[in-house]
Formats: structure tokens, C-alpha cells, sequence
């Protein structure tokens, strides 16, 4: 007996020795276990090489142990993520003072969406909801987030990456939604050589658009891409067209941004550290988040780094990190809305250059002319850029939305399958002539409509007409569609659509102005009185909401100024033209002086 | 039974139609020439047709049988192109004539223009093809084609002509109607239901008169059987094909799916204003347009019609033209009196006080130019004949107007194995391999280019079409890729804008500035045509030399440049 | 050995639960003395932990031989006291001696939860801190009692090294040793356990120690620990880690000086209170998943 | 008999030592084991403007074509050996070993000469010396 488990422990030692000798002998030992299978790691960025960080610091795990399942344990894929980013990216020696900025910032909280929704669909007033927020399931919410969590909630730094294939599973990953340059890669089929994913901080425009390419579609918009309807044409060998967007979606080729167009600027180039990654405030809407205007770079203010302190210190460290731009001590740098540094827009000496982020290219910059009689025309004081330069916006009319209660759709928060399901149709689109109205900050801006028309359905399939709802809105938002030259002066003076009446023929009969639109609502089955494309009736009553408080169309007074103006262009063609230095008093002396040369063409436009 | 079998073409549907009505076999044999024991209560046909049945609905050679054992050799439609000679011809043999001439019996419109615009003939016109016998018929296209005038007589076959005479074409809501003189005269309504008396029909099966009855009190509805579709005649009725993408299919609104017609739903605009005010179709649109005057044309624009000024005046007209019936004068106040609603509406004259009718220039613009409210104007049509299947592509553009592509896509992509593709040829009914699907690159009713008419007046345009042509045949080989055709003469591409007259009136112009300063107006297009899509918004030339583009000088004046 | 196949099952059992145990443990101290020549209770402790466990030849195996003895000793030893228990057999033993045995039973908790701690990995420090924070909790000389058991920053491992490697074993050791020293004669057992325990640590995988630093939603303490560990979610540490663990072995000690009805009360009592801590620790080891709050 | 019982004791022994020896060798090997870790000298640029760098127990010599790393170890009892700019030799100091300025032992109680120390340039003009240790 003794001598069988003298065997029996003999030869499992054996079979120990035997174990222990296959294994592979790793010597001399790596600084982090983890190089000891993944041997050739290409380094993610020369600001973070695997040689000086290892594996650890970023993705966490075991770094000391040679076993796989031991060392992955704890181990985060994607460090960037937003609930683990607090001891990856952002631990204390790395960037603690960016993460919680981004945590704040309206591209992780959704807030402006969110409280829109709330605001426009249950007249919830101060919505204070944000995406954290919602991820408890528990914290359910009614019809507006449930359109949230199913239809909107796919976009958000919190969001996981690679969840999904395609576009969507690109989308997310907190630092990394931005940071990681998107390649297609395939899992590597050797550990040992290992393709890390690129970091960087010259964002392509890809990272930006594969978000911002629904709703306000401006990541389209800047590219003179257009959401067509879909018809897929003009066909491609025997498929559809090839010019696709993610979701079975096609679009057209309109002029793109001028800034694209002429100048192959990228959205970073714009939009500044702050205005992306947030300043440290909670905002409610996205353009309180957003840290440049026109006026930023066409109108620019400089300061010298040196004397710019901090924000100095800032503008050097950016283009250290961006590694194409440089900055001369002697530099002055632009400055942005909420006064950081925008380095890429420089004063050297009596020069203003800017130069563009993903190359370090020097691109000239025009100064804002506002002497040109076209922008110190009297009574363009509340224009914004956007409403005369934006050549098109894209406009989609009529969001008919059907929920059922008896079926379930994936809620994107949550990741689970729950009751209700949205699907959502149009009525039309259109790319032309945008609406004008006045925006939340009292400027005239381009308007585009977001019409919901929510039928609910129970969980018996029948319709509930008091829980459906029509809200009908317009928004505004930059187009991202501008152009060197300007909408016309008869576009906004004298075009219906362009004063937010809608399509139709405006007239005037017994001195009064009417209106004859071109939509029926009514006969269209939209169950409202007035025609999808009107913004503000002829009287100047609006007809649909706005998106914003203090946001509204143009009402009848300023209707009626503007279209008094109309009738002098026939003639008066020229922003130069010496009616328009003092409108009003050239209004008087046309009612009053009969001898006016353009009396006699005049009194017969005016029955 | 037609919506479930929607293969069945309409010949085949007529004949089991039949016996559907027929009812249940009886055991022993019927006599069907006892029409009565059956359609008790069937409506007199009319009072200037109060015949027997047998006179209209069955062969000489069978009339004077005293035993009928079959339904089926009872000739359903007597006027149905196949018998009209035999029947109606008997008294109407000059109508019968003149209709065989008329562009609704012809299509020589359609038929030339296009084969012209795809490089299948020289010229336009004159007319060298028909869809009858009234000129050469149109020819087929060969088995295998390689070039778009090779397919051009396939497309017109079986995409464009399921509108003409012969055909039923495919049967749906809105659509429902008859062959022949019936076409017009036996009025459908849209579910194409029996709402008459006879008791042998069943008032639930659509593709029937809504009764037995001819009439020339022609409801505008019947019109639109064919003239829909963003063809005129809906918009004067306000309606706009929604774009054919699952995406725009608006689900609901108020609980209900929007009303599907005509093989889509529509957006209604404003309608015109002549409609508004209650008056058809046929209030302006005479017997001798509309049923052809025995001259053969080559196009819609040439035959003679009614002048706006002919009801309102105009520059040189003072008064309304009292030649024309319906027309009174009153106290020096005119009326028009429509013999088909029984209104009377008072005539307003044009006035040549208003601003843009004092212009001296505007005589040469047709009334339409500024008095249409909106326009048709498709861009860019794509076409594709797949002999190959392969549907997945499809799954969100199945509505393409066509209830018969429609059902065969819906039966397909719910299938795990699938047909190649198979579509009738309206023409001569026969299935035939391949099916063809269509797309527009984008539609609009606010724009409105301007080109000159066949008299050199200012007209709008719409564009008729901008063909991208392909073909990808039984083996999925693309034969034709995308390709724009070349017109027959080579003169320029297979595309044209036509100058039209949307029947969208207002009562009041619009403004001046929707034409001048107005790119589109002019012709430079949107944005100047400056990407691939813009440009399609640019005019090209029109089919018939008579008609033309705005010239520089045109185009200059318009846009005030000096 | 020869005999045991004529021995009743439960005659069996108790004759051999005590001395396989026993094996265990010597089994335990070989295993210890190996390990001590390559741990290092400074620095990165997980570090060394790790490196032990994958990186030197064999390492592994002692370190599961290790730890498979040590549980495996404590668990029967349980065992050995239940079934003595049970059949009253304290009623022979006057309270000194007892306590000379009770007094081993903490002990042998105490250094398997130093071993927990000397881990070094999050589960450990956690445990460690959880330990001094507790200690610290004891009126009046809770600073100083601490301060001979565990202190946190550098030393952290020390003291807690110093018990489970030296003062703890010898003095374990030295309590129970007369009441083994007839059963070492053995060696068929030592080789059995032994054989056992190796095939156990061939095959069966140490549980995964979780880095330090990582994330981890909740902690458990080792086993034995889990039912403090959920009364720490609802009562004061006071109570639930001192003043109860305290009570309840000092009654197991008083049990044999009382007498009568007394006596199988608290007798019954004590069978209660071990069946009520066995549930807490099946209810902590299965049923909480994501949060040590009970409330939720 | 005798020789029948000195066979069976020479198996036993034979059967214990081998027995005993595979119990003792992992208890060996996991005691003798003795960790290696690699050290990493980074050179800047800069800090490569001498003839001859020092920085953490390497030596770096600059060469026409490159660099040539040498360790500052002597190989006799691993003190760190100093150099000597007047001799262009390396001393050791504690028990006096010299190698030339090549590493080569010259003299002392040191046996063989310096190990050279592979030398990786990096692109940004690093150089990487990698050394056990």
C-alpha cells in the first residue's frame, strides 16, 4: 500500500518535472509579463511607445504574470472607455484634468439632445437628465427617453466599442471614439506581432462624421454630402449607387463647405480642444459647449504666448502634441470664444496665418472686409454668417413615428431588448433655400424643420390618440454648407420659403400681403392647418416651435420690413445703392415724392 | 383573387374573372344566353344603346345560336380594341377612326419621342410608330440587346405603355379601368367595385365598372386612372408622388397608413385652381383632344387645344371667345357654363393693368409660366432591365409605382427561393423573362426651368427624361452600365426637358422673381450644376427641333444682367 | 490501515479525518518553509506573489500545494471538531485543556487569513485593511492591539508575514501537542494526503488573484470570512467583527464548565449559531453578485 | 542469500536516492532560482557629446560609425570600474583590475575582459542599451 503511493507521488512528480521542463523558458525576463507573448507590439503614437509604457498602464490587467488567463484578468480592452478611463487615461499622472472635462462635455452626456426631446415631447421644462443618468435601467422615463434610449442612444461617448459591426460598432469608446485613427483590422493571428491601433490627437474628419452624420448631418453637410431619398441611383454595375451612408442610406454630391472645398480643412481645424472635449461645465445644448464662431478666425483677436500665461502654456503644449504646427516664441496665436488659445491660427509678425492641423499646410486666411457695404449695410446688424453664406441646409419634412407597445426594440443604453419600438418615415426632404428665422441669441439664422408626428400604439396594436403627439419644430443650427459669395438679396427679401412661410406664391392684394402655399397639409393626412415648410404665418403668427427658448420665426413687423425692401430690387440692384444708406427715410420720400423715377413702375406693383 | 395572383396577366385575369362571376357549376348545363335569369337588375347601358345583351356582348356567329354553354365566349368588354370594328363599329365607325388616330390610342408621343432619346430612330417627328396599327406598330425588342435602342421597345413595352387602350394594364387602387372606348366612357371608381344593381356581380371583387353604364360625364377621377403619377392631370388635383424608398413610405399619421393610390401614396399640393372651383377635366379638354379629329400628331403640345385666352382673353383677345360652348355674356360680365357639373362661373378677364401683363415682353410668355403654381420635375431617371435574379437590393424600394413589380418583389424577397425575374408586356400581354426597375435621382415641385414652346414662347420645362440606362442579363452579366444614350441623330444625349403645362393655375402669378434672378428659372441649374447631381437640374434640349432652350440673350435678360 | 476496511463508516471517519488533516499540515509547514525562500514581504508584494506563481520553475505547484493543504487542513479539522462535537466529547475535558484546543481553532483562522492577506493581491489588501480598520475598532486599546498585528504603509506585510511563517505556527503547534503526538506514527496517511494533495495541485488551478489596482466591482474575503463579511454590510464593525466572533468562542470555551440543562442549551445554541454562520457564508459565497449592499 | 539481499538493498538505495532526488529537484530548482531582469539604458543625444559617456553602470564609447557599449561590470567581482581619462583605460577599484579603453583586460585579478553591450538606435537619435542584471 505505501509503496503503490510512494509510486503514485514519484510519478506525479514526474510528471510535474515534465510539465515544468515543456514550458517555455522566458529569460531573460521582460519588464512587464505581459511582452513576454505579445513580443512585437507596434507602439500606439511616439507620445505613448510601448518601450516606456508597457501594457499595464494603459490596459490594466496583471502585468507581472506569464499565464494568459491570469494576466488578462482585470485586463481593459479599450482603455479610453468611459467607465474605466478614470484609472486608465485619466489616472493622476497621465491627463486627470481632461477626463473629467470630457465626462462633463455634452458629446458624453447627450444633454442638448436629451432635454430637447423632454422639453418638446413631454413639456418637461428642465430636463437634468444626462447619458450616465439614463444607463441605470431603473431610470426609465417616458416616451421621450424611450425615443432616446432606442433611436438616439447609440451615439455617446459612454457607449461601448465594437459592440456591433460596421459604422455603429466604430461609434464610442470614450478617449478612444476620437482618438484611435479606424482602420479595418482583422484579429491578428499572431499575438506576438501585435498591430496597436494609432492614437493621435490630429483627428481625420472620419472619427467626427461616422457620429455626426444623422439629425443635423453636418459631418455631411461640410463634405457637400446630402442624405438623398434613398433611391440608390445612378446604378452601379448591378447594384445600387455606391455612394452610401451607414443604415442602408445613399447621398447626393452638393458643393461642400468652402473650407473644405477650397481649403481640405478637417473639423479639427475649427473646432478647438475645449469646444470638443468640453470646459468643465455641465451645458445644456451643444452650443454653449462649442468654442468658435466665424468671427474666431475671420475676426480674429491675438495674444502673444508669452503673455498669454497659462493659455500660452496650453497653446505650446497643443502643438507639441499635434507635431506638424509649431509656434515660435515670438508668435501671437488667435484666440477662441471663451478666450483658449487657438494655435493654429498665428500672427507672425504683421502675417495672420492658419495652418491646418492634420499637415501643419499654411492656409490664407480672409479678414473679415466689414466695411464692404454688404456687411455694413444698415439693418443687417442681427444677420449671422450662416443666414446670408450657408448655400443649402439639409431639410427634412414630416418624421412620421410609429411606437408599439407590443413590440420590443434594443434600448442602446441598457443593451437589452425592451418593450416599445419606434420606426420612423418621412415625408420629404429638401437641400434648397433654407428658412430664416431668428435664433435663441436674437441673430436671423438659417432654420431646418424636425417634425415629429408620433403615432403610439398599445400593446394590443390599436392606435392611442392621446398618448400620440405632433410636435412640430424648426431648428437652428450652422449648416455647415458655406460659401465665398451669398444667397441673394431676393432670396431672403422676397422668397416665401427663405421668410418662413413655405413654398407658395406670396402676393399682395388691396395693399395687404397674401399667401398661397403650395403644400396641403390637411389633404396630405398631416392632421395640421398649415403647410409642413411654414415656419410663421402671413400674419406673422407662428406656426410651428422652435427647438430653443427665445428662438422664434420672424414676426409680422420685421416680415413687413423685410418684404418692403423686395419691391426696390427690380431697380435698386446694388448693396451700394444710395436708397439703402438711410431705408427709411427712402421709404418716405417714395410715398411722398411723385416724382420719383421709380414712382411710375411702383404705383402699379402696388394695386 | 387579382391581389393574390399577381403573375396572372390581364387577359388570363379577364378569363377567370369570368368565371368567377359565373358562380359555382351547376350540375347540368345553363343556357347563358339568358343573360336576365342571372343579372337581375343589371342598369341599362344607355339610353342610345337599349339593345339586347347579345347584341353587344356576343359574336354574330353565336348571337343567333338558340343554346350558349359557355360564360366565357360572352364578350365582356365590347369595346375593347380586339372587337370594337365588330361592335361599336357598326355605328361609330368614324369615332372608331378618329380614336385610332388620337395620341391616346397611338402613344406616338411616347413611343417616338423616347425610341428617339434612346438612338432607336432618326427623329421624333414625324411619327413612325404606334402603339396600334395607325402607323408602323411598334416593333420588339431582340433577345438579346445590346445597346439602348435595342431596348428601348422592351421599356416602352412593358414600363410606359401599360397606360394605353389595349391594356388594363396592372390592376390596383386608382387604376382600375377598361379597354377601349370603356376606357373613358365606363366609369371606374378607385377600388374598381360594383356599386350597381345587378345581383350576379359581386360588389366585392374590384376590376368593375362602378356600373353598367356609358357615359360622356367623365369625372375627373377617371382620368386619373392613367394620368397620375406625375403625369399632368394629378397635379391638377394637387397630387405628388412621395419618393419610392421604404423611408418615405410615412408609416402614420393619426394611426392610419397614408392612402396608398395609384401604386403610391401622394403628397397633395395646391390644387388647381380651375379644379378648386369645381371644374373637370373635360370642361377644357374637348372631344376632338381628347378622342383624336382623324390627324395623326406627333406629339401632345401639337394637337389643337383650348387657349387659356379662349375663356379669360388675353393681350390681343378683349373678350373671351363666344364661339365656344358654354360661354354667355351678361350685363358685359362673361360666364362659363359647364355642361357636365352644371355650374356657371363667372370668367375673370385678363388685365392688362397688372404689372406683369403690362410688360411688353411677357406676350411671348405663356400664361402657365407664371401662372403655375408648381411643376413636375424628375431628375435623373435611372432604368434597369434585370433578367438576373437578385432582389435583396430591392427590399427597401419595392413601391416603384408598379402594383405589379411591387407584389412580385413583396412575393420574392419573403421567399427562400426565387424566380428569376419575369414582367409582362403590356402591349401584347405575354410574360416575358426580366423585369425592369426604375429611380430618380431626386424630385421637386418648386423648381421651374423655362425654355421655349413649339410657338417660341416661354414655357416651364420638366425634365422627360434623363435616362441612365442599364442592363444586366439572364446570366447577371452587366450588358449596359449606367450608360446615357445617345439620341438618334446623334445631335446630343438621349435627354430632354419638354416644355409643359403644369395644371397647377393660381389665381394670382407668382412673384417676378421666381423667374427672373432666379438661377433654376434660367436654366444655369442649381448651385450652376456644379456636382454630378446639380447638374441634372441644368435643361437640355427638347426632343422637337421647334422647341429650344432660352437663349444667352434669354438668359441674360432674365437674370437682369446687362 | 490494514484494520480500517473493518471498521464502521463512522468509526472510519473519525479515525481518519483527524490524521489525514494532520498530514495536511505537515504537508502545509514543508510546502510554507519552501515558499518563505522565495516571498518577500516588501515592495510589490503581488509582484513577488506573481512571480512565484508563473514565473519560478515549480513555483505554481508549491504554491497550490500550499494553499490546498492549509484549506484542506482547516476544513477537516472542522470537520474532526464537529463530529467530536457532536458525540459531547468536550464533557472529558476540564476547561484548561479546552481551551488548549479551542484556542488552536482561532488560530488556525488566523493564519489562514494572513495567508489571504499575504497574497498581495486586491483581495488581500482589502482583507488587510479590512482587519486593521476592524482591530482599530476595539475600545480603549484598539490602536495598540493594532499595532502588534498589522500596520498599513510599507510594513503592511510584515507583521501579518511575521504570524503566518513564525509565531502563529509555533505556537499552534506547541497548544496542540500532545493531542497529536500519538497520530504522527502514520506515515500510510502522510503519503495518502500527500498524494492526494498532489494531484490536486497538478490539476486544479489557484483561484485568480486580481491586481491591485484593477477595478473590480465587489470584494470577497476568503470563505470562513464571508459571513462577517455580510453582517459588515448591516451591522457596526464593533459588533460584527469583534464583540460576535468573541461571544461566540467564548462559549465554545465555557461549554464544558457548565453544567446540566445549561450546558445542552448552550450546547443546542452553539449548533444554532454555526448552522445561521454557515448560511451567511453559503448566502455570501452565492448570492451576492454585484454589491454588498443588502439593500438594493 | 547475501548476494540476493545486497542486490535488493542496492535497488532500494538506488529506488530512495533517485526517489528522493525527484522529490528534492523542484525543491531545488524553485529554491535556486534566481531572477534576471533586464535593465534599460537609455543615451539621449545630448548626453553623447563625450568620447566616453557614463550612465547607470554603462559606458558608452563613441566610435566613427556609431556608438559601442561597454559594461561597466568587472569581471571579477562586478564592482563598477571608473575611467580613466589620462590612461584611456578603465580601473576598477576595488581590487585593481585595468582593461584598456576597448574593455580588453590589461592586468589584475579579473580573467576576462568587458562585455560589449549591444547598442539599438531608435529613430529619434535615442540610443538603447539593453544589459541583464
Amino acid at each position: 500500500m505505501k509503496r503503490i503511493l510512494i509510486l503514485i507521488i514519484l510519478s506525479l512528480t514526474t510528471v510535474l518535472i515534465y510539465q515544468e521542463n515543456r514550458r517555455s523558458k522566458i529569460l531573460p525576463l521582460p519588464t512587464e509579463g505581459c511582452l513576454s507573448c505579445h513580443k512585437s507590439v507596434s507602439d500606439p503614437d511616439t507620445s505613448h511607445p510601448i518601450s516606456a509604457f508597457g501594457c499595464y498602464s494603459c490596459h490594466m490587467g496583471n502585468p507581472y504574470s506569464l499565464d494568459k488567463e491570469r494576466g488578462h484578468l482585470t485586463m481593459v480592452k479599450n482603455p479610453g472607455d468611459l467607465s474605466v478611463v478614470g484609472s486608465t487615461c485619466g489616472q493622476a499622472k497621465c491627463h486627470p484634468d481632461i477626463v473629467p472635462r470630457v465626462k462633463k462635455s455634452i458629446m458624453a452626456t447627450n444633454r442638448g439632445i436629451i432635454k430637447t426631446l423632454e422639453y418638446r415631447w413631454e413639456k418637461i421644462e428642465n430636463s437634468n437628465k444626462d447619458v450616465e443618468y439614463l444607463m441605470a435601467k431603473e431610470n426609465a422615463g417616458g416616451l421621450a427617453i424611450d425615443q432616446y434610449r432606442k433611436m438616439c442612444g447609440g451615439c455617446h461617448l459612454w457607449k461601448k466599442r465594437g459592440d456591433r459591426q460596421g459604422e455603429i460598432g466604430k461609434r464610442g469608446g470614450g478617449c478612444s471614439d476620437c482618438h484611435i485613427i479606424d482602420k479595418d483590422r482583422k484579429e491578428p493571428i499572431d499575438v506576438t506581432k501585435f498591430q496597436h491601433p494609432e492614437i493621435t490627437t490630429r483627428i481625420p474628419s472620419e472619427n467626427c462624421v461616422k457620429c455626426h452624420n444623422r439629425s443635423a448631418r453636418m459631418g455631411l453637410s461640410y463634405f457637400g454630402k446630402f442624405e438623398s431619398e434613398g433611391y440608390g441611383t445612378p446604378f452601379d454595375g448591378w447594384e445600387l449607387n455606391q455612394r452610401r451612408l451607414s443604415g442602408g442610406r445613399f447621398y447626393l454630391n452638393l458643393p461642400a463647405d468652402i473650407h473644405y472645398a477650397k481649403a481640405d480643412m478637417t473639423c479639427i481645424d475649427c473646432h478647438t480642444e475645449t469646444g470638443v472635449m468640453g470646459d468643465g461645465t455641465r451645458h445644456e445644448y451643444m452650443e454653449g459647449q462649442v468654442d468658435i464662431t466665424c468671427r474666431s478666425c475671420h475676426d480674429p483677436l491675438f495674444t502673444s504666448v508669452k503673455e498669454a500665461g497659462e493659455a500660452g502654456d496650453l497653446a505650446v503644449k497643443l502643438a507639441f502634441l499635434n507635431k506638424k504646427i509649431d509656434i515660435p516664441q515670438e508668435a501671437k496665436v488667435g484666440r477662441s470664444k471663451k478666450g483658449k488659445p487657438m494655435y493654429n491660427l498665428q500672427k507672425r509678425g504683421d502675417q495672420i496665418v492658419f495652418y491646418r492641423k492634420k499637415d501643419g499646410a499654411p492656409i490664407e486666411l480672409k479678414i473679415f472686409p466689414e466695411k464692404k457695404p454688404h456687411h455694413s449695410m444698415a439693418g443687417h446688424e442681427r444677420l449671422s454668417c450662416q443666414s446670408c453664406h450657408s448655400a443649402w441646409i439639409p431639410q427634412c419634412y414630416g418624421c412620421h413615428i410609429t411606437y408599439r407597445k407590443d413590440l420590443v426594440q434594443k434600448d442602446w443604453l441598457s443593451g437589452e431588448k425592451t418593450p416599445g419600438q419606434f420606426r420612423e418615415s418621412r415625408s420629404y426632404i429638401r437641400f434648397s433655400k433654407p428658412t430664416l428665422g431668428i435664433n435663441a441669441s436674437g441673430m436671423v439664422a438659417p432654420f431646418s424643420p424636425c417634425q415629429v408626428f408620433v403615432s403610439v400604439f398599445d400593446r394590443k396594436g390599436d392606435y392611442v390618440h392621446e398618448e400620440s403627439l405632433n410636435t412640430l419644430t424648426m431648428t437652428s443650427f450652422d449648416p455647415h454648407t458655406t460659401q465665398k459669395g451669398s444667397r441673394t438679396c431676393h432670396d431672403c427679401h422676397g422668397d416665401p420659403k427663405s421668410l418662413g412661410f413655405g413654398e407658395g406664391i406670396l402676393y399682395k392684394k388691396e395693399k395687404e400681403w397674401r399667401f398661397r402655399p403650395t403644400y396641403d397639409a390637411q389633404s396630405s393626412g398631416m392632421g395640421i392647418d398649415f403647410p409642413l415648410d411654414a415656419f410663421v404665418d402671413i400674419n406673422g403668427k407662428p406656426a410651428q416651435l422652435t427647438s430653443r427658448k427665445g428662438a422664434r420665426p420672424f414676426n409680422q413687423e420685421e416680415i413687413g420690413k423685410i418684404l418692403d425692401v423686395d419691391g426696390c430690387f427690380p431697380c435698386h440692384v446694388r448693396y451700394e445703392d444710395k436708397i439703402y444708406e438711410d431705408f427709411k427715410q427712402s421709404r418716405r420720400r417714395f410715398e411722398t415724392e411723385k416724382d420719383l423715377p421709380c414712382w411710375e413702375t411702383a404705383r402699379r406693383y402696388t394695386p | 383573387m387579382l391581389g393574390n395572383s399577381p403573375k396572372i396577366y390581364p387577359i388570363v385575369c379577364l378569363f377567370f374573372t369570368l368565371i368567377a362571376c359565373s358562380g359555382p357549376k351547376p350540375p347540368e348545363a345553363i343556357n347563358y344566353k339568358h343573360c336576365a335569369a342571372c343579372h337581375k337588375g343589371i342598369e341599362s347601358i344607355s339610353r342610345n344603346h337599349e339593345f339586347e345583351c347579345k347584341i353587344c356582348h356576343l359574336q354574330p356567329a353565336r348571337q343567333t345560336m338558340p343554346f350558349l354553354e359557355e360564360h366565357e365566349s360572352i364578350i365582356r368588354n365590347p369595346s375593347d380594341p380586339r372587337w370594337v370594328s365588330l361592335f361599336c363599329g357598326k355605328c361609330h365607325e368614324k369615332e372608331i377612326k378618329q380614336v385610332q388616330t388620337s395620341l391616346h390610342s397611338t402613344m406616338a408621343g411616347i413611343i417616338n419621342q423616347t425610341r428617339y432619346l434612346w438612338g432607336a430612330q432618326d427623329v421624333a417627328f414625324p411619327p413612325i410608330y404606334s402603339a396600334n396599327h395607325a402607323l408602323k406598330p411598334l416593333p420588339e425588342s431582340p433577345l438579346h440587346p445590346e445597346s439602348p435602342a435595342e431596348l428601348v421597345d422592351d421599356f416602352l413595352r412593358r414600363k410606359c405603355l401599360r397606360c394605353h387602350l389595349h391594356t388594363k394594364g396592372p390592376e390596383a387602387k386608382g387604376l382600375y379601368r377598361a379597354t377601349g372606348c370603356a376606357a373613358c366612357h365606363m366609369i371606374y371608381n378607385n377600388k374598381g367595385l360594383y356599386e350597381g344593381t345587378d345581383k350576379a356581380i359581386d360588389k366585392h371583387k374590384p376590376s368593375y365598372p362602378m356600373v353598367h353604364r356609358f357615359t360622356k360625364q367623365i369625372p375627373d377621377m377617371q382620368c386619373l386612372h392613367c394620368h397620375n403619377q406625375n403625369h399632368v392631370g394629378a397635379d391638377y388635383e394637387g397630387l405628388f408622388e412621395h419618393d419610392y424608398s421604404k423611408t418615405y413610405r410615412s408609416r402614420t399619421t393619426g394611426g392610419a397608413p397614408l392612402p396608398v393610390i395609384y401604386g403610391l401614396d401622394q403628397h397633395h399640393l395646391a390644387r388647381d385652381v380651375h379644379a378648386e372651383k369645381g371644374l373637370w377635366c373635360i370642361d377644357c379638354h374637348s372631344r376632338k383632344e381628347i378622342m383624336g379629329d382623324g390627324k395623326l400628331r406627333g406629339y401632345a403640345l401639337a394637337v389643337p387645344m383650348i387657349k387659356c385666352k379662349d375663356c379669360h382673353a388675353g393681350f390681343f383677345e378683349p373678350a373671351p371667345n363666344p364661339s365656344l360652348k358654354g360661354i354667355t355674356e351678361h350685363d358685359g360680365r362673361f360666364y362659363f357654363h359647364s355642361s357636365y357639373t352644371g355650374k356657371t362661373y363667372p370668367l375673370t378677364l385678363f388685365s392688362k393693368e397688372t404689372l406683369s401683363h403690362s410688360v411688353s415682353l411677357h406676350q411671348r410668355v405663356r400664361c402657365s409660366a407664371c401662372h403655375a403654381q408648381w411643376s413636375f420635375q424628375d431628375y435623373g431617371l435611372s432604368v434597369i432591365r434585370e433578367d438576373y435574379a437578385d432582389y435583396i437590393k430591392w427590399r427597401k424600394l419595392t413601391d416603384q409605382g408598379d402594383p405589379y413589380l411591387k407584389d412580385f418583389l413583396d412575393e420574392q424577397l419573403g421567399r427562400e427561393k426565387i424566380d428569376p425575374p419575369a414582367s409582362p408586356d403590356w402591349l401584347d400581354s405575354r410574360l416575358k423573362k426580366g423585369a425592369w426597375y426604375t429611380g430618380w435621382r431626386f424630385r421637386r415641385w418648386e423648381w421651374m426651368p423655362l425654355g421655349m414652346d413649339q410657338n417660341q414662347k416661354y414655357s416651364i420645362l420638366r425634365p422627360k427624361y434623363q435616362y441612365f440606362i442599364s442592363y444586366v442579363d439572364a446570366t447577371g452579366y452587366v450588358v449596359l452600365d449606367n450608360v446615357v444614350p445617345q439620341r438618334g441623330d446623334d445631335s446630343d444625349l438621349g435627354w430632354t426637358f419638354m416644355p409643359y403645362v403644369p395644371h397647377t393655375t393660381s389665381p394670382v402669378g407668382r412673384s417676378c422673381e421666381s423667374c427672373h434672378l432666379n438661377n433654376i428659372a434660367a436654366g444655369i441649374g442649381v448651385f450652376d450644376g456644379s456636382t454630378i447631381d446639380t447638374q441634372l437640374t441644368i435643361p437640355s434640349t427638347p426632343v422637337f427641333p421647334s422647341m429650344t432652350l432660352m437663349s444667352n440673350e434669354a438668359q441674360k435678360r432674365l437674370l437682369l444682367r446687362k | 490501515m490494514e484494520s480500517l476496511p473493518l471498521m464502521g463508516i463512522n468509526h472510519k471517519m473519525s479515525f481518519c479525518i483527524p490524521r489525514i488533516s494532520l498530514s495536511a499540515l505537515l504537508v502545509c509547514f514543508i510546502s510554507g518553509i519552501i515558499l518563505t525562500c522565495q516571498y518577500y514581504p516588501f515592495g510589490n508584494v503581488f509582484r513577488n506573489v506573481e512571480e512565484i506563481t508563473t514565473v519560478i520553475p515549480y513555483g505554481f505547484f508549491f504554491r497550490r500545494l500550499h494553499y490546498a493543504s492549509g484549506q484542506l487542513f482547516v476544513i477537516l479539522m472542522l470537520i474532526h471538531i464537529v463530529d467530536h462535537f457532536m458525540k459531547r466529547r468536550y464533557k472529558g475535558f476540564s476547561v484548561g485543556k479546552w481551551a488548549g484546543l479551542v484556542i488552536p481553532l482561532i488560530i488556525c483562522f488566523f493564519i489562514l487569513f494572513t495567508g489571504y492577506i499575504l497574497k498581495g493581491d486586491k483581495e488581500g489588501i482589502y482583507a488587510g485593511n479590512i482587519f486593521y480598520n476592524i482591530l482599530k475598532e476595539i475600545p480603549v486599546a484598539g490602536e495598540t492591539i493594532t499595532r502588534f498585528v498589522i500596520r498599513p504603509g510599507e510594513m503592511f506585510f510584515w507583521l501579518p508575514y511575521l504570524y503566518h511563517v513564525f509565531f502563529l505556527p509555533i505556537l499552534l503547534i506547541f497548544l496542540i501537542r500532545d493531542h497529536i503526538n500519538n497520530w504522527f506514527s502514520q506515515a500510510g496517511f502522510l503519503l495518502f494526503t500527500t498524494a492526494g494533495l498532489f494531484i490536486y495541485s497538478l490539476l486544479v488551478r489557484m483561484p485568480m488573484d486580481i491586481p491591485p489596482h484593477a477595478k473590480i466591482e465587489l470584494v470577497k474575503g476568503p470563505w470562513f470570512f464571508l459571513g462577517i463579511q455580510v453582517c459588515l454590510g448591516v451591522l457596526p464593525p464593533i459588533v460584527a467583527g469583534i464583540a460576535a466572533p468573541l461571544i461566540f468562542f467564548a462559549i465554545l470555551l465555557l461549554l464544558p464548565g457548565l453544567k446540566g440543562h445549561l450546558q445542552k442549551a448552550v450546547h443546542y445554541g452553539i449548533i444554532f449559531l454555526s448552522l445561521f454562520y454557515t448560511f451567511l457564508v453559503i448566502f455570501g459565497y452565492f448570492f451576492i453578485k454585484h454589491s454588498w449592499v443588502l439593500s438594493r | 542469500m547475501k548476494r540476493r539481499e545486497f542486490f535488493k538493498n542496492l535497488a532500494h538505495g538506488l529506488f530512495s536516492f533517485f526517489g528522493v532526488g525527484l522529490i528534492v529537484y523542484p525543491i531545488l530548482r524553485f529554491l535556486s532560482h534566481a531572477k534576471e531582469t533586464i535593465k534599460t539604458v537609455i543615451f539621449h543625444p545630448s548626453e553623447t557629446l563625450l568620447k566616453i559617456n557614463y550612465k547607470q553602470g554603462v559606458y558608452l564609447k563613441r566610435k566613427e560609425n556609431g556608438s559601442e557599449a561597454i559594461s561597466a561590470k568587472c569581471t571579477h567581482l562586478g564592482c563598477t570600474v571608473a575611467y580613466n581619462e589620462r590612461k584611456s583605460e578603465f580601473h576598477c577599484p576595488c581590487h585593481g583590475s585595468i582593461y584598456d579603453k576597448n574593455g580588453k583586460r590589461l592586468s589584475g585579478p579579473a580573467k576576462k575582459s568587458l562585455s560589449l553591450l549591444p547598442v539599438r538606435k531608435e529613430k529619434n537619435g535615442d540610443l538603447i542599451i539593453t544589459l541583464k542584471e
